[in-house]
């Protein structure tokens, strides 16, 4: 039987700006087995769990980071929590990135997309891949984890819609065209995304226009997050001729190839 | 060592506790929670003649104590289920139930005399999703539809018949009563009650399929409301459902009069909980000094005067 | 300024805020925690003809996010509440109805001539309380019931007439309907749903009357639902009750149909609810951006497909 | 407008024992105006809030005690919060002991009874009257503030059901009827009596033998505390007549005359 934590102290707590937090867990099987693009199901004052994507899981130290932004009672709880707490989760959860394969890979994040996008580009480094890491935000206020991704070995391209004084001043999905434009193409890119839906849908059309693969993690209200309640259905393309159909966000997904998704916007 | 085996009709149980149906799937992804060789039963996730896609989404709202759901039965339509599921169900080792949704009278007829030679334990007759057009609530709604449809269903299969039964109607009583003269071998109280969240902001229900059925502790009060009103109604057994969190409510069930109970969201949030509560049950046996569970069902004394 | 008048029917609010029968008592109490003058108005406790002593106790027992109440309208009877109450309400400053509950067709009809003589706003008639054994509930859940009972009380009255659902029913809009036909002003949706609490260790219910009515956040997907699904099925006014906490869910309550609200059991964990839901109603439409409160009512855009 | 205090901070928690805390709050107003026998409704982690009875008011200070036993999930919940925490509370709610003519006054508790009957002691002592407290007890290790009874003026008789190492072995009842036939009677005398019905059924039996008066503190389930939603109900006999009926037991009680109070055991 395949061990799946519950309670896990929260060893390290770091405030990213009023609104959002990185919580450090001491999560050693999740730390083991987790990848890019899983997530972990969190339990907090509200009745239901609430999903949030692994930032980061560090397998010597036993530990896992979540990137928190409130956005209601349970983040605004789960946010508030504080070192030596101790929270309930499930995880790793769903299917995550694949990076099989890969030599270049470009995330494309916006607003909380970034969080699970570092993991990706932690991966790479760690792997040896290239990497480069669009990260968008409103604005410069509003930015998240630019040290982070900074310090590891991807390239970084920080766009801001409002603000002139980041790297490119318009939007994430802006700034992924002029990089395609002035990259130097190479086999095996592949372009993974996360972030609001139309950003994703956008970043997918874009990517079909170059040729390059794209993965995508979407978001759908859930319950239990480990796929016997049918909740979180998304819809996604079969074969040619036939309809598309329901599968689980939490279980085929939250990560799906961007060909295969029928965006619902 | 606390005796937990219940018996519902012919049909015994190793335990009170059965996974309710939408909240445990087929029991695959279960698995890796609990022994489910060691919980009462399962009942499958409601099933269709023909595969259903389900609601369009956001098919879940959070509540105050509970949640509101549009699965609206998504399922893999009753062929594919008795070619790819029911042999890994059977194997589990625990009763098997099957809960049945159809569009009309002769769809559940037609699943009845489908489900007759396998080897499930017994069918539930789904007569109350609140999320699907045709068919259900609206059977379950009306004494003489659920007699109707339970009695031909009586005539197609010999499996043991569960009417599980609406609550959104004025008396839950005649409905049993109803499922009762149609030949049911228990009624299984209660299903969602019809609710609806909206978002202020955008003035839309929260749910695609505006309203949902209601599940969790809120239901509770009720549900159990229901139990013991429906026992002093009728003579077969009563499976209860709504809202059961731990061991105490399963034992709070039985006492209103259900000889069994389905565990539900209570899955959904604590993917362990048939297992927790089945322990919780024999530590709360243990201080009740009660030796065999089956000795709460229907000790519930009313208040008179 | 926000402009927070609602009209109910012929009867103007200053505010969408009433305080709900049986949680505010007639009043005095309440005078303490806030300006009665304030708020929309003032629902009284159940009235009958000759007074009640109501249940043995405990007649309270808390629930997930709700409470069970078996007071059974306990109350002092019209002809004190008249000789005593009444002048002491009518001076409050906000509007006042009397909600009034009968053991007969008649009993309702008496009280309804001795109020119309009064300065009073308007009577409720209370056809869904589920803690007395005659009238109320049994008369609520019966369409042709309702529509006599309205029906002959229009006749003996000039004051609006609110008829106050039960949501124990199949179908609240059927009872709304019938409400309608008989002549009602508006209709209240909804009293409370009929449950029960057991206490395991003494396999009793924990409420001496064995059942009791549920209130409170638990029950306010299944109000929000009533509402909207009776806002399409009838043209008078809905004045939406169930769970409300705070302002966001008042303005949930008039997206779904409602014209006005009742604040009940909130009032009872925060005695400030009524004063404090106001300002919070305000602090919304400024976010919102409307200016009229009225303006909410009934904009709810279903799904369609 | 009489201000009804809300927000509480907590500036002192002390464990009585394992099941058992007082907590210390500072509540100017509650403090200035309280009188024994009244009691205060806290709102929990629970859905309604929870009565408990003032044990001691210290209007200089402007603070009040609490004595907290965990019986359920909302008390569980209040006598975990520790210094510093705030309190939702309303009170004072409802009407206390009388002690307006009392020359000697014998308190007989039972249970956490003892906690509000602790306030009567110390106003006794506040005003010069002659205390008695009668304290009952299961047993030594489930006593409850020996210690503060005892730095008061009032003389103590502290009884426990099981052990032998108390002043009187024997239930509070007994330990009261004891007394009660030693004692030189005095005029004036009063019996407060605050613990199980059972109990303070026989305190009134007895009190009524000797011919002395005596005021009961009821318990009720309660929603309100502020007499609007008529749940707590307690039944009260009339004149010699009429029927009893119902008063609330949070805005006419909690304390009534022994000789009104129809008991319900
Ligand atoms: C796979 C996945 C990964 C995620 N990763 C992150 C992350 O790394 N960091 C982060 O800050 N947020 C993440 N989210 C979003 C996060 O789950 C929601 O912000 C959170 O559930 C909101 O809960 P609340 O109580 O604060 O808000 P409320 O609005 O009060 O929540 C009410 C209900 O709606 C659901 N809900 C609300 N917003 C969302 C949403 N955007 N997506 C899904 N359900 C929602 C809640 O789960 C809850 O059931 C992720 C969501 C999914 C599905
Ligand atoms: C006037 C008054 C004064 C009190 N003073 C004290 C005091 O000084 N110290 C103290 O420890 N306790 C006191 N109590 C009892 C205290 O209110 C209960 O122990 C408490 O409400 C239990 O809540 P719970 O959540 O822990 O238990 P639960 O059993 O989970 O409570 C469930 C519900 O039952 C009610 N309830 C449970 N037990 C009682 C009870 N004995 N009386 C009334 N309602 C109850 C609760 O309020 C709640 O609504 C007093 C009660 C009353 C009415
Ligand atoms: C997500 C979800 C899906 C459900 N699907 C079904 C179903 O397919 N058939 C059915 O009879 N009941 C279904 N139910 C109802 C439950 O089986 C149960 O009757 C109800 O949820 C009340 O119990 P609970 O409060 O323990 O969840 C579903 C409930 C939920 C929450
Ligand atoms: C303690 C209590 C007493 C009530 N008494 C009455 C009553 O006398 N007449 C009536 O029509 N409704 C009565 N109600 C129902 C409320 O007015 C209201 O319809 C119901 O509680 C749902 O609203 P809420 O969830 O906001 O409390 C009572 C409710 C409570 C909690
Ligand atoms: S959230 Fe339950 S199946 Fe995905
Ligand atoms: S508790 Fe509400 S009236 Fe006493």
């Amino acid at each position: 039987m395949q061990t799946i934590e519950f309670s896990c102290p929260i060893i390290d707590r770091e405030s990213i700006n009023d609104q959002t937090v990185v919580l450090t867990l001491e999560a050693p099987v999740i730390a083991q087995t987790a990848y890019p693009g899983q997530f972990v199901n969190l339990a907090s004052n509200q009745f239901l769990r609430r999903p949030i994507g692994i930032m980061n899981a560090d397998s010597k130290k036993g530990s896992i980071q979540l990137g928190i932004r409130v956005s209601g009672e349970g983040t605004r709880f789960l946010a508030g929590q504080k070192k030596g707490d101790i929270v309930s989760l499930l995880g790793p959860l769903g299917r995550g990135f694949h990076l099989e394969g890969a030599r270049r890979v470009i995330t494309v994040g916006g607003g909380t997309g970034v969080f699970p996008l570092y993991f990706v580009q932690k991966v790479c480094q760690t792997r040896g891949l290239e990497g480069i890491a669009v990260c968008g935000y409103k604005s410069r206020k509003d930015s998240l984890l630019t040290d982070q991704y900074e310090a590891l070995t991807c390239q970084t391209l920080f766009a801001s819609e409002t603000d002139d004084d980041m790297d490119f001043s318009g939007h994430a999905v802006a700034a992924l065209a002029d990089l395609l434009l002035k990259l130097k193409p190479v086999p095996e890119t592949m372009i993974l995304t996360c972030g609001p839906e139309t950003m994703m849908a956008s970043v997918a059309a874009l990517a079909k226009k170059h040729g390059i693969s794209c993965q995508v993690s979407l978001e759908e209200r859930m319950a239990c997050g480990i796929g016997v309640c049918l909740v979180c259905a998304c819809k996604i393309k079969q074969g040619d001729e036939q309809e598309s159909e329901y599968q689980r966000c939490c279980t085929e997904g939250p990560v799906f190839n961007a060909e295969v998704v029928e965006w619902q916007i | 060592m606390a005796d937990l085996t219940v018996r519902v009709g012919n049909v015994q149980f190793a335990n009170p506790v059965i996974a309710a149906s939408g909240t445990f799937g087929f029991g695959r992804e279960m698995r890796v929670f609990q022994d489910l060789s060691r919980i009462g039963g399962i009942c499958s996730k409601g099933l269709t003649l023909l595969p259903r896609a389900g609601n369009a989404t956001p098919r879940v709202a959070e509540t105050a104590s509970g949640m509101l759901n549009s699965v609206g039965l998504q399922n893999p339509g009753l062929q594919s289920f008795l070619a790819n599921e029911l042999s890994f169900m059977a194997a589990l080792g625990c009763r098997i139930i099957i809960n049945i949704a159809g569009n009309d009278h002769e769809e559940y007829l037609e699943m009845c005399r489908q489900l007759d030679a396998t080897s499930i334990d017994a069918i539930e007759l789904n007569l109350s999703c609140p999320n699907v057009r045709e068919g259900c609530m609206l059977i379950g709604s009306n004494p003489q539809m659920i007699e109707k449809l339970v009695a031909a269903a009586r005539q197609v299969t010999r499996k043991p018949l569960w009417a599980k039964l609406t609550p959104n109607v004025t008396s839950i009583a005649d409905m049993a009563r109803a499922a009762e003269s149609g030949g049911a071998d228990a009624v299984v109280l209660i299903n969602t009650l019809l609710g609806m969240a909206i978002d202020r902001k955008l003035r839309r229900p929260l749910l695609r399929n505006n309203t949902g059925g209601l599940s969790g502790p809120a239901i509770k009060p009720i549900a159990l409301r229901m139990v013991a009103e429906t026992y002093r109604a009728i003579g077969i057994p009563i499976v209860g459902v709504g809202g059961i969190m731990d061991g105490n409510d399963v034992l709070e069930f039985m006492i209103a009069g259900a000889a069994a109970v389905e565990i539900g969201t209570a899955s959904l949030v604590r993917p362990t909980a048939c297992q927790d509560i089945i322990r919780e049950i024999e530590t709360i046996m243990e201080l009740d000094g009660v030796s065999e569970v089956s000795q709460y069902t229907g000790t519930l004394a009313l208040w008179n005067g």
